[in-house]
């Protein structure tokens, strides 16, 4: 009664199944676990071993610990600041410039159907 | 079947009728209370969505089309070769009837949520009644088989979603998006109507099956003809280069305005593809053994649309990556998404092999098997993106409805105490960004398969960008819900139960459709694929004959 | 028959004039004239598909007698007219908002609020 | 109460006038829309002319007292209820939305005009004269309630601008 191909998509060279998946990764969650619990079971939270260290400056309050959404990706951003400087001169937000890519959409496939000269 | 008093033949104009009905009742309704009006809209775009999906049974299952002629009989005057078509119709092909589902379920989403989001905000009644004129323009849109009444509904989806854009007018960015939004909308309708009245010039008709027909050589008229169109089209649909106006509208407008934009902006994505594969079907599908060795327009108007899809989703997810605003951050990552849909175009016009016998001399040509995969992806993909980002939206909604911040640097640790909008969010983070086992997953593998088989560099930026997109949310999750309480957002409680409700009907569906997937492939997209590929069908539901 | 052209080279005029405007001129409202300098060049152009030279306009009442231009380019472009009524007044009544928001119509000054 | 806004009375006296003509030739139009040129949108648009004639000498605010907003844009919805009823009704009677049921009754606005060139007989065309009162109704209200509106808001900012 159960037909597997039923869930299935052939995508062509493979195929996709979501319920297999979900066993599988129930399968690998099990396994994770058992080797959880082969750790030590003797480890304690409490004391210094699990205390914040920031290179030896003060522990600020936890509010304040928390990363900004600008901060995330701050390193991404900085190194591909070049492109950003060429997306941001396109994105200006002004009405006139969205008319401009418009026909120039419109002459680039001009030129497109031009060049290819109909069927 | 037949439990309804209205036979099936009826559906197609009661889907456009009745919420254009309701929306001019909604102000004398909304005259006696504000409950009964909102209580009005949601039960008139639940009376419409019943009356979708159960016309889309009847579509899917028997792979009709059924044809609704406004004010006569017959849409013909004379018989045999002097026929002449005339009256607006309307003709649901599957293709049709699927993008009025997602457009539906989109509306009825949108105002169930806004009962609660909404409820504090004055001038309501024009609210619910742009709202269901809205939900009319895009069944109308959508359901039509004539070019002109398509653009009067197209300016009709326009006009009332401008001004629901600018509904919190008190607001300076939002009057500006607004004021963007129409004139696009604007500019690209004025666009299509000057190519429908090239059409009307050049071929005397407006109906699409007729032009269809006629369409066979592609001389100039008809080039230019098609420039406008998609141009036109392709700017309402958001692909870049003009899609600066789609960050604005959608992160401006009301988070459950957003959401019916992305219905709106999918209902033009429909017209491009109609336009290609159904009033230009004789020259795209059609495969010549003249033409046997050289690169065909399609082949070249598809390389053109590959490349701007590459564009827009590359585009949207490194502009993602950067924004702080989070319905900005989701708008950018929802223009991503509809580089997906277009690559699947992009490819099935593109690709394309040629059969050569022993000696090396071509002797036939055809589509290779993964352009239809890509198709196939692209179309479900449709399905997707629109259960995605409107959940995302409305999750954003949730946020800026619990705490009334918008950027992402004043957020943080709200997981702590909107649970429900926490699980919610993260459903969709996952199935936007293509994680198995979600629905995202199952349409972007086919686009990437078939997207290898074409060029294996465009399947690369594909899944780039998706693991980009996925890099936007986590950003997205680690500072709005992670963390530790911000200290002015100690009081924020979790958001009514009816939002609830709207986000979690959206992620049961994203759950069902990524289990399976194939339920919906089967019965829903293989019909609607075959239904763009076969205009033939679309063209003798008309006028007649073969 | 160089008449025929004229109406179809004053479209394209309008339109161009149309996109002209819109995307050189920094005001908001003379962006809003631009759009619809653009409507009546594609209303006169629908107007002029319909157009035979001598005819009479599409009418049976009372009507002489001779060939007719054809009425459903006219019913068409009406239909353009309302619609663009519609465009227009909500384009104005933003603009009026956007005035009062921004204290300007320049374009450039709107655009720098948002990056 | 003294009116200090708007225009002088001499021009307020003409305009009284004026736009009685106004109203009438605006409602002709509605009304004969289906035998001449016009209809729905055209006669409307007149009325709502002579009314925004109105509004231009009595000025915005005396006008906002008089009509109001909200009871605009409810006659607005009536007349669009009543263009989508007449369709309804179509399909109620013949199966068929927008169908021309009344035509051929004889009465009310049924009667059928010979083949070709017709002395005008405001009796014909079915539900086509319905649908202008009802188009023209829509348009008078929306029209004259944008402009109300917009002529309003543009005054009171001006106030505004002029107390700062």
């Amino acid at each position: 009664m159960f037909d597997l191909e039923f869930f299935r998509i052939n995508t062509g060279s493979g195929y996709w199944d979501p319920i297999l998946w979900i066993f599988a990764f129930i399968i690998i969650l099990v396994i994770v676990y058992v080797i959880r619990n082969l750790g030590k079971k003797d480890f304690k939270k409490s004391g210094e071993k699990s205390k914040v260290f920031l290179s030896g400056n003060p522990e600020y309050d936890k509010e304040q610990m928390h990363i900004k959404g600008s901060n995330l990706y701050w390193g991404f951003t900085e190194s591909m600041k070049w492109l950003y400087d060429i997306l941001n001169r396109f994105h200006t937000g002004n009405v006139s410039d969205y008319v401009l890519w418009f026909v120039v959409v419109m002459a680039a496939l001009f030129i497109v159907m031009t060049i290819s000269g109909g069927i | 079947m037949n439990f309804l008093p209205v036979p099936p033949e009826y559906i197609p104009v009661l889907i456009v009728a009745i919420p254009l009905f309701g929306a001019f009742l909604t102000p004398i309704i909304s005259r006696i209370n504000g409950k009964v009006r909102n209580i009005f809209a949601i039960s008139i775009l639940g009376i419409t969505g019943f009356l979708v999906f159960w016309l889309s049974t009847e579509i899917f299952t028997n792979n009709m089309i059924y044809t609704y002629v406004f004010g006569g009989d017959s849409n013909v005057i004379g018989s045999g070769n002097s026929a002449y078509a005339i009256r607006i119709l309307f003709e649901v092909d599957s293709f049709g009837i699927f993008m009025a589902i997602i457009a539906i379920i989109v509306a009825f989403i949108g105002t169930l949520y806004s009962y609660s989001y909404m409820k504090k905000e004055t001038g309501l009644d024009k609210y619910y009644t742009l709202i269901l004129l809205m939900t009319a323009g895009m069944m109308g849109m959508l359901l039509t088989g004539d070019l002109f009444n398509f653009f009067v509904f197209l300016e009709i989806t326009g006009i009332s979603s401008a001004a629901l854009v600018a509904f919190w007018i008190d607001k300076k960015y939002a009057v500006e998006a607004g004021f963007k939004y129409i004139i696009i909308s604007a500019i690209g309708a004025l666009f299509v109507l000057l190519a429908i009245a090239l059409l009307y010039g050049q071929y005397n008709a407006l109906n699409m099956s007729v032009l269809a027909n006629t369409i066979t050589n592609f001389n100039l008229i008809d080039q230019i003809i098609l420039i406008l169109l998609f141009s036109a089209l392709a700017m309402k649909a958001g692909i870049v280069p003009m899609h600066m106006w789609l960050p604005d509208a959608y992160g401006r407008a009301p988070a459950s305005i957003s959401i019916m934009l992305v219905g709106a902006t999918l209902s033009s994505l429909y017209a491009v593809f109609r336009v290609i594969f159904t009033l230009y079907g004789k020259v795209f599908l059609s495969v010549s053994i003249q033409t046997l060795e050289f690169v065909t327009t399609a082949n070249i108007l598809g390389g053109f649309i590959v490349l701007l899809a590459v564009l827009t989703m590359l585009v949207g997810v490194i502009m993602a990556l950067k924004q702080n605003n989070l319905k900005r951050l989701i708008a950018f990552a929802a223009l991503a998404e509809i580089g997906y849909m277009i690559l699947g175009l992009g490819i099935r016009l593109a690709a394309k092999s040629v059969i050569y016998d022993t000696e090396g001399t071509a002797i036939s040509i055809l589509n290779p098997a993964y352009t239809q995969a890509a198709l196939t992806g692209s179309i479900f993909h449709i399905l997707n993106d629109a259960l995605d980002v409107g959940l995302l939206f409305l999750v954003a909604g949730a946020i800026y409805y619990a705490t009334k911040e918008t950027s992402l640097d004043r957020m943080g640790g709200l997981a702590r105490n909107m649970k429900y909008t926490t699980i919610f969010f993260l459903i969709g983070l996952f199935a936007m960004s293509g994680m198995p086992p979600l629905n995202g997953f199952a349409s972007k593998i086919i686009i990437y398969e078939s997207a290898y088989q074409l060029s294996p560099l465009v399947s690369i930026i594909a899944i780039l960008s998706s693991i980009m997109l996925l890099a936007c949310f986590v950003k997205v999750f680690h500072s709005a819900f992670l963390g530790p309480k911000q200290p002015h957002l100690k009081n924020v409680k979790e958001v009514p139960k009816t939002m609830l409700v709207a986000m979690g009907l959206i992620a049961i569906l994203i759950i069902i459709i990524g289990l399976f997937p194939n339920l919906v492939i089967e019965n829903a997209v293989k019909p609607t694929v075959d239904a763009i590929l076969n205009n033939t069908a679309y063209i003798s539901a008309i006028i007649g004959g073969a | 028959m160089i008449s025929f052209g004229i109406p179809y080279l004053a479209v394209v005029g309008l339109i161009l004039i149309g996109l002209f405007a819109l995307v050189f001129k920094k005001n908001l409202i003379k962006m809003v004239i631009g759009i619809t300098i653009i409507e009546s060049g594609v209303n006169l152009f629908l107007i002029t598909l319909g157009y035979r030279e001598g005819s009479i306009a599409p009418i049976y009442t009372s009507s002489p007698g001779g060939i007719m231009s054809l009425p459903v380019p006219q019913a068409l472009t009406l239909t353009s007219i309302v619609i663009g009524v519609a465009v227009l007044a909500l384009m104005l009544s933003l603009v009026i908002h956007i005035y009062r928001h921004y204290g300007t119509l320049n374009v450039n000054k709107i655009a720098e609020g948002e990056k | 109460m003294k009116n200090s806004e708007g225009m002088s009375k001499i021009v307020k006296t003409a305009a009284s006038t004026i736009f009685v003509f106004t109203l009438i030739y605006g409602l002709y139009v509605i009304a004969h829309g289906h035998l001449t040129p016009g209809g729905g949108f055209q006669g409307g648009a007149v009325v709502a002319s002579g009314l925004v004639m109105l509004i231009v000498v009595f000025g915005s605010s005396w006008t906002m007292k008089k009509i109001k907003e909200e009871n605009l844009s409810i006659l607005e919805s009536f007349g669009a209820i009543g263009f989508i009823g007449l369709g309804f009704l179509g399909l109620l009677f013949t199966g068929i939305f927008f169908k021309n049921f009344i035509v051929g009754h004889n009465m009310f606005f049924g009667m059928i005009p010979d083949f070709g060139s017709t002395i005008a007989n405001i009796n014909t065309g079915g539900v086509l004269p319905l649908m202008n009162f009802a188009v023209g109704l829509k348009v008078i209200a929306g029209l004259f309630a944008i402009v109300l509106v917009m002529a309003h808001a543009t005054s009171s900012y001006s106030k505004e601008a002029g107390k700062k």
